[in-house]
């Protein structure tokens, strides 16, 4: 036991320290963007004189020196205090929480969905291997990957909201309507379809494609070969020996997927007016809200190092050799 | 841990994430029979209106807070919270009658005190238009029988169209007064005397206003719940407007090829009222600092080249008409009687050969940069139409693309050639006009000024004298001047007198009563659905 | 007689197009009876494997059985469909194959897959104590933890043992082994060999199908013997018989190839300097540790000293793991030593000096074990060859006459330095590695298992080559095998490790006639053919090394 | 170029020649200034023949599309190569070196990737402008993480090969040994990857194009399907037709690079050498 907490705390002060150096970067990067928000703040509000600017300048602290903002940022995040948004002039924690939901629910789902689909694919297509299944499913794959998933959006909500009109087009859920606990539940599922389907049909075809080059190398282990000559029947070789093993590429990707996972979705959100982080990003970045957007690039890195532990854990789950291997 | 567990672990991913916390609340309405549906984009910062003065928060917060007067189509002032108002002879004295039959949404009876508040403490510090004006004062003092009294330092003709609701909206006192403005925490939960109240904002999804039961006119408003709806995408906007959803937007809300679809559609009306208080011009916003540009032939050849029908046409889709001066012509004191550049490409030609710029071999003459301001696409497609109209004269357009603080940035501190711009007229010159062609405007780092960097000492003179009379003969006398000269000097290339006509279902009546239009507070708004 | 429980008549498998020759095995016959153990021998791409696996209809997709064949206690088996087929693996028929590290399922428990051996076909028998049962049988000393562990926990022995366990599960009517000890080392060998022999003389003993390439196993095992050449029997019989009296020319070869049992020759001992001293060294490595085991440092080398005379050849023998591949590595430089100084006097300057880089390259080179890697694939022979000795600053003029002049040295026509190792067969890849190495006229030549990948006659050739290359070029050799035949073949000295230290040093003959150290004992007793033939009738009659 | 007999192999090499062929000879196939407002605007595909109709300006979009397949190809290879070059370098060097250079190296290529890549591709735009030359920086910075890890796997599997050993030991210096062994030896799936990352540069570049990054006065398929997106309803060709295109050009690369890598891990395997 003893082994694993020293191992466990080791990690903790080395995701520490990446959170420590993410922050600095992030703080280096966005004051390389040109542009100061307190002229992007007042020319908004349609009328500005220097008195204002000085005045909001001097509320954002942005007339202190560069390192004394760097100072005061640094401390304050370690304090989980992510300071206020310059343009909202609320929290950046509640920002952030309103529309990690959203996000969190829109990727989430998009997640979920890719590894069922694509998996499912993948034996289908190594079940049938050379036969017509798996050139469809390779083809599908193909053009799934290819079509940019913006444009393709754009494609499903002219095809099912306008023309056919089954699906909303766009955000989270009808408001004003009278709803029941399940009349919400739908709505929302009706609201998520189109979306996550947009942002799944990418990560669709790469799980697809590496389940089935998994279950095609495993296929040529020496291990299957041991398998039918102890009388194993084809179905339970696949998935008692075959399954795992393949299973592995697609568990290493899914730590790569994990890191896409917050803010990937902008180009989805923006055709699907979907208030998720992606958006928020990039709106934070427009009006070089820098609070916000440090808090957004923090947090996001903290649930990608969190989600990378998860599927590190998941890898040995699935294969126990990778705790030993040097 | 073989495959069946795995897929528990992928459903139950799945389920959790389908029930995130902040999701479950939907929110319960009123009977639908009389709701109003409408668009906000984008989402407001706050609506506490003296504190932020941009569009979306006036948008939703001018049905709370009030004026002390609204304006009818033709600009005249109608009663608000004053009922009666009176101008001294010399111009110098307005005197304003306050109702006093009124209480804040928290209860608490609007006085005198709170108009005093407003006026002398409250918007001087967050306000810059209600600063400038405000400033003229020499006092501001309240008097028996609930009258306030404005006293002026020098007579300001538009001085009465300062007092709208987005100009000068009387603020609770007992809220605000010592408190340090910007962190008072009462801008969360917004108290105004305005016909609606703040009943619940759902971040990124949308305001709900629920009708004001003790407003100071018994039965008014007719409607119980106003929803602002925030959709962030155009073509979805649009889409709410074809199917229902929400029953009224404005043409800013859609990009303008749509509104002319929708509004032919049977269930929607296109009002042509109600912008007159703001009434913009866009127009070719011309660095006169830069090489070139400085020349006025140059700027005169540019207004000849650009085919401004075409434009309103093709990239307004009608929503506007071809500008001719800096004055539009809902503004007051506008006036025909000024030189007018049709399109003549050679015209245009000719100025240019006269100023010597003769074209080389690959027929460019000179070559210039344009800003595409990043506000949507009318912006992109007006720079694109731009480079192609100027190519015909010889002139290479190179197109820079930026963001809104790289924009706001360059614009500020004159570092562009060419790029667009519009600012409101608020009703009259010296109000909106004047502030973009003055020489004591030229203030490096704020938006809003004279950023070309115009300077023409009889201009100024004539709107320092326009501004400081009331008679209306003479104002409209010296304004018609300043046009021709203006109209001489084409310091901008003013293109399109922007409009923004209302998208209203049929199931609603008389929202738009005033020249502020949507920004109205639907006091008078009826659903007949 | 009984008849017999397998019969294979004139089994024929076809190649695809485009391969070497047509057919991978051509009109093949043999019998298997109830408990007995035949043989097939050849060299590798005989396709002696090719018919084990027809047996058993698991041959690859690209290889379908044409005309022949097999008649399984009377019923032809050759085309069964896969239902019925299935019904006859792991019960009647079991198998057990070459490379233990790959052969069982590295992601399920051992004890899962022997169960699952048993669970195909009688799920009533398959309990926990089945499996312990079947786990104490082949030998392996604590089943319950070996039931839990995970096939890369075991060392190879133990995983090849698994493998038996599983194949025997069902009291199979036969075995068929394919080449089953070969990725072992010598002595686990011996002791996978009495397994399959203990389990021989069991009262209902299984038939047994035994591939294999090393003609001393065939002696150690067989009762009978059927020696594959292309494809085709070119010789069978009674064991003893074939491998006393071999009529066919190929066999007669692969008798002459087994290297006498380890008596070595007198050499003349002329006693010159000290080409190499290695005193007090010492190397460990750091294991990393995974997620939930610690950093661990592992003694690869303990404390030892050695040197070698000018021109002496010394074999370093020891099972895998005895450290003695970390001794060429340290001697060469690849990898620096964790304590203790190497010192070397080269011809030109004589005087002990520390060794450093440079000096490893001109005067230690190394000839590496598996031939498919030694040489860059992308590259041509003659760049492998002369890349280094440019890289000294050779001109290209001189390094390309020194690479044809080496060519011949080692056999092979200079023409073929234009070619890709993709176009050479192992050993001519290894004659090439030796040209390689040659390059720079070192003076010590490391061989690391350089002959263990290749084929028995091939070997045979190689061994020859580094010989006369030794004297031809006055080099000192330090020859690191498992194989005890070809350090008898080859040294002058032998140094046995075990474990990471020293356990016996001296002249060859002295150290194979009259080993003093048991594990010396141990390892010389383990070297298969050399018990059978103790009891051969006429031991003097045997396969021995024409000198 | 046996992977040529696959069909797949065969569809997507045709593909990427037409493509080619598009992008050399745009303005002979095309000689009209995509930006060129030449025609009534919105007209429908094949009206007053326009085959794919005009935009809302009246600008041709079929030109569009000719001229949009010269500027997809160019940064989708020079961003390919750029990102070749980053990536492979960082993954060798890693590779090879191993100990704290391995470390920090891969500590890069991880901050790289938690960076959402719009606020890379923001911070880059808004900071040199967007024109062709910072576009394919900004695509190669967001890209070259995965390239550098399988350079960095595939140098780490080739570092302890025997070759490489000798070659060591022979005293070749280790320049020398990462360009004459490790290289060669690599290259092979790194191409694949690198072509893979060809379509993918397309498709971020259309993405920035999209979200209003892309270079103004470059026609890019990008940008069509960004300025028709809201006409989707009226004049549905502005956008369906550069997303068509965009969509064959990727497929086709995709097939040929998916033949290309089939063929090489099969050769691998039966030559069974690693």
């Amino acid at each position: 036991m003893k082994a694993t907490l020293s191992i466990a705390l080791r990690w903790l002060v080395k995701a520490i320290l990446f959170v420590f150096v993410l922050a600095s970067l992030n703080f280096l990067l966005i004051q390389l963007v040109p542009g100061d928000p307190a002229l992007v703040f007042a020319g908004s509000s349609g009328a500005a004189d220097q008195q204002m600017i000085n005045q909001i300048r001097a509320e954002f602290h942005l007339d202190r020196p560069v390192w004394a903002q760097y100072i005061d940022y640094i401390l304050r995040t370690a304090r989980f205090d992510l300071g206020t948004s310059f343009q909202h002039g609320r929290p950046v924690w509640d920002m952030i929480a309103e529309r990690l939901g959203a996000t969190l629910l829109l990727t989430g789902s998009a997640w979920g969905l890719s590894i069922a689909v694509g998996v499912a694919l993948g034996l289908v297509s190594m079940r049938y291997v050379g036969r017509w299944p798996d050139m469809l499913v390779s083809s599908l794959a193909l053009f799934l990957y290819a079509a940019p998933s913006f444009w393709l959006g754009l494609i499903f909500v002219l095809v099912f909201s306008i023309w056919l009109g089954w699906l909303p087009a766009f955000g989270v859920g009808t408001i004003g309507v009278e709803h029941s606990m399940l009349g919400a539940v739908l709505d929302k599922l009706r609201h998520l379809i189109l979306p996550a389907l947009t942002l799944a049909t990418f990560y669709i075809a790469i799980y697809a494609r590496l389940m089935r080059g998994g279950l095609l190398a495993v296929a040529q282990l020496d291990h299957i070969k041991t398998a039918r000559a102890k009388g194993v029947p084809q179905i339970r070789i696949v998935t008692h020996h075959m399954i795992r093993g393949a299973i592995l590429p697609v568990v290493t990707y899914l730590g790569f997927h994990a890191t896409t996972l917050i803010s990937g979705a902008v180009l989805v959100e923006t055709v699907f007016a979907w208030p998720g982080l992606g958006r928020l990003t990039f709106d934070a970045i427009l009006q070089r809200n820098y609070p916000l957007l440090m808090g957004i690039l923090l947090v996001t890195s903290v649930l990608v190092i969190l989600l990378n532990a998860l599927t590190d854990l998941l890898l040995r789950a699935v294969d126990p050799r990778t705790g030993v291997s040097a | 841990m073989d495959r069946r567990s795995f897929n528990k672990l992928l459903v139950g991913a799945l389920g959790a994430s389908a029930f995130p916390l902040s999701w479950i609340a939907s929110p319960a309405s009123a009977s639908g029979e009389r709701v109003i549906n409408t668009i906000v984009n984008p989402e407001p910062a706050t609506l506490m209106i003296g504190l932020n003065q941009q569009a979306p928060t006036g948008l939703v917060a001018s049905k709370i807070y009030q004026g002390l007067v609204r304006y009818d189509f033709d600009l005249n002032p109608m009663p608000c919270l004053a009922s009666d108002w009176s101008v001294s002879a010399d111009g110098l004295e307005y005197t304003f009658t306050i109702r006093d039959d009124v209480l804040w949404h928290d209860g608490t009876p609007m006085t005198v005190h709170d108009v005093i508040f407003t006026a002398t403490e409250f918007l001087p510090q967050t306000n810059p238009r209600s600063r400038l004006i405000l400033g003229k004062c020499a006092s501001i003092t309240a008097s028996e029988n609930n009258t306030v009294t404005f006293r002026l330092a020098a007579p300001f003709g538009p001085f009465l169209l300062a007092f709208d609701a987005s100009t000068f909206p009387v603020l609770p006192a007992h809220l605000y007064e010592g408190t340090d403005f910007r962190s008072n925490p009462n801008n969360d939960t917004p108290i105004g005397t305005g016909p609606f109240k703040l009943a619940e904002w759902v971040r990124g999804s949308h305001i709900h206003l629920v009708r004001n039961e003790d407003y100071y006119i018994d039965d008014k408003p007719y409607v119980s719940d106003i929803y602002y709806r925030i959709i962030p995408d155009a073509a979805s906007r649009a889409l709410a407007l074809e199917n229902g959803t929400v029953q009224l937007g404005q043409a800013s809300d859609v990009e303008p090829m749509d509104f002319g679809r929708l509004a032919a559609l049977p269930n929607l009306t296109r009002i042509d009222r109600g912008y007159e208080f703001s009434a913009p011009i866009l127009w070719l916003e011309i660095n006169n600092r830069v090489e070139h540009l400085s020349d006025r032939r140059m700027r005169q050849a540019i207004m000849h080249a650009m085919d401004r029908n075409f434009i309103v046409d093709n990239i307004f889709f009608g929503i506007g008409s071809a500008a001719t001066g800096p004055i539009n012509t809902r503004t007051k004191y506008y006036s025909e009687n000024k030189r007018v550049y049709d399109f003549d490409l050679v015209a245009a030609n000719q100025l240019l050969d006269n100023m010597g710029l003769t074209a080389g071999a690959d027929g460019i003459r000179t070559r210039f940069d344009l800003i595409v301001p990043p506000f949507g696409e009318v912006f992109a497609r007006l720079s694109e139409y731009t480079r192609q109209a100027l190519r015909q004269i010889g002139i290479d357009v190179n197109l820079v693309t930026t963001d809104v603080a790289g924009f706001a940035s360059a614009l500020s501190n004159w570092d562009y050639q060419l790029t667009f711009n519009y600012t409101f007229q608020y009703g009259d010159p010296a109000l909106g006009v004047a502030r973009t062609y003055i020489t004591d405007n030229i203030v490096q780092g704020v938006l809003f000024s004279n950023t070309a960097g115009y300077s023409n000492p009889d201009v100024d003179a004539r709107f320092a004298a326009a501004e400081s009379t009331i008679d209306e003969t003479e104002r409209t006398h010296l304004y018609e001047q300043v046009q021709q000269l203006l109209a001489e000097d084409v310091p901008l290339g003013w293109l399109v007198e922007m409009e923004f006509p209302a998208l209203q279902a049929n199931s609603l009546e008389d929202v738009i009563t005033t020249a502020t239009g949507l920004n109205g507070d639907f006091e008078n708004a009826r659903v007949i659905g | 007689m009984t008849n017999p429980i397998v019969k294979v008549n004139n089994l024929s498998v076809s190649l695809p197009g485009g391969a070497s020759r047509n057919h991978a095995v051509h009109d093949i016959s043999f019998e298997i009876f109830p408990r007995e153990t035949l043989c097939l021998v050849g060299e590798s791409g005989s396709g002696k494997s090719v018919v084990a696996h027809s047996i058993l209809g698991l041959l690859p997709n690209a290889l379908t059985i044409t005309t022949g064949t097999i008649e399984w206690q009377g019923r032809d088996i050759a085309r069964l469909e896969d239902r019925a087929m299935r019904h006859l693996r792991g019960r009647e028929i079991s198998m057990v194959f070459q490379e233990p590290g790959t052969a069982l399922n590295p992601l399920a428990t051992c004890g899962a897959q022997v169960l699952e051996a048993i669970a195909m076909h009688e799920p009533q028998r398959a309990t926990k104590d089945a499996v312990v049962r079947g786990l104490t049988e082949v030998g392996l000393p604590d089943p319950e933890r070996i039931m839990r562990a995970y096939p890369f926990e075991l060392s190879g022995g133990q995983r090849q043992r698994v493998a038996i366990a599983m194949a025997l599960a069902n009291a199979p009517k036969m075995i068929i082994a394919d080449e089953p000890t070969t990725a072992l080392d010598v002595a686990t060998q011996a002791k996978i060999l009495d397994l399959f022999k203990m389990t021989q003389n069991a009262q209902e003993r299984p038939a047994l199908l035994f591939i294999t390439h090393d003609l001393a196993v065939v002696a150690e095992i067989a009762d009978k013997v059927a020696v594959m050449k292309d494809g085709r029997i070119v010789e069978a019989g009674l064991a003893a018989d074939v491998l006393t009296r071999p009529q066919h020319p190929y066999t007669q070869a692969l008798c002459s190839a087994v290297f006498a049992p380890p008596r070595a020759q007198a050499r003349e001992s002329t006693v010159k300097d000290t080409a190499l001293k290695l005193s007090g060294i010492a190397k460990s490595y750091r294991k990393r540790g995974g997620w939930n085991r610690k950093v661990t440092t592992v003694a690869a080398l303990k404390p030892m000293s050695l040197s070698i005379a000018r021109g002496e050849c010394l074999a370093v023998v020891g099972e895998s793991g005895s450290g003695k591949s970390t001794l060429a590595r340290v001697a060469t430089g690849l990898e620096p030593v964790s304590q203790g100084v190497i010192e070397m006097t080269p011809k030109a300057a004589p005087g002990y000096r520390i060794m450093t880089p440079t000096d490893c390259a001109r005067h230690v080179q190394m000839v590496f074990q598996d031939p498919a890697t030694s040489l860059n694939p992308r590259m041509p022979i003659l760049e492998t060859v002369t890349r280094g000795a440019r890289a000294q600053g050779m001109a290209r003029k001189d390094a390309n006459a020194r690479a044809t002049e080496l060519m011949r040295a080692v056999g092979l026509e200079p023409e073929m330095l234009t070619r890709y190792p993709a176009e050479f067969s192992g050993g001519q890849r290894q004659r090439i590695a030796i040209a390689r190495a040659l390059m720079l006229a070192p003076e010590i030549l490391v061989a690391d298992e350089a002959i263990s990948a290749l084929d028995v006659l091939v070997q045979v050739q190689v061994l020859d080559l580094l010989n006369t290359l030794r004297h031809q070029f006055g080099l000192t050799l330090l020859f690191i095998t498992h194989d005890l035949r070809a350090a008898a073949a080859i040294a002058d000295k032998v140094l046995v490790m075990q474990t990471g230290h020293v356990v016996e040093y001296g002249a060859a003959e002295q150290v194979f006639e009259n080993p003093t150290h048991p594990y010396t004992k141990t390892l010389l007793a383990a070297v298969p053919g050399r018990r059978r033939h103790a009891q051969a009738p006429d031991p003097s009659v045997s396969c021995s090394l024409p000198d | 170029m046996r992977f040529l007999r696959k069909p797949s192999g065969l569809i997507g090499l045709i593909g990427i020649a037409c493509l080619l062929l598009l992008a050399l000879f745009a303005n002979i196939l095309a000689p009209a200034d995509p930006w060129a407002i030449g025609a009534r605007p919105l007209l429908a595909p094949l009206e007053k023949g326009y085959i794919f109709g005009t935009d809302s300006l009246g600008r041709d979009v079929a030109a569009g599309v000719i001229h949009g397949a010269r500027v997809s190809v160019f940064i989708g290879v020079a961003s390919a190569l750029a990102t070749g070059l980053i990536g492979v370098t960082m993954g060798l060097v890693a590779g090879y070196a191993g100990g704290w250079l391995d470390a920090a190296l891969t500590r890069t290529t991880e901050f790289f990737q938690v960076i959402p890549a719009i606020v890379l591709a923001v911070v880059v735009l808004s900071f040199a402008g967007p024109n062709m030359i910072t576009i394919i920086l900004v695509i190669a910075l967001i890209s070259w993480p995965p390239i550098a890890r399988l350079a960095r796997a595939e140098t780490m599997a080739l570092r302890h090969r025997e070759f490489v050993m000798a070659a060591r030991l022979q005293g070749e210096s280790r320049l020398s040994i990462l360009t004459g062994h490790i290289l060669p030896n690599a290259a092979p799936p790194l191409i694949a990857a690198l072509s893979l990352s060809i379509a993918t540069a397309i498709l971020t570049e259309s993405a920035l194009a999209f979200l209003g990054l892309g270079d103004p006065n470059t026609m890019s398929w990008g940008y069509m399907i960004g300025s028709g997106r809201t006409m989707m309803r009226q004049a549905w060709w502005i956008t369906a037709f550069p997303g068509v295109a965009l969509m064959l050009s990727v497929l086709c690369i995709n097939l040929a690079t998916g033949a290309y890598s089939d063929d090489l891990t099969q050769r691998l395997t039966q030559k069974g050498s690693q």
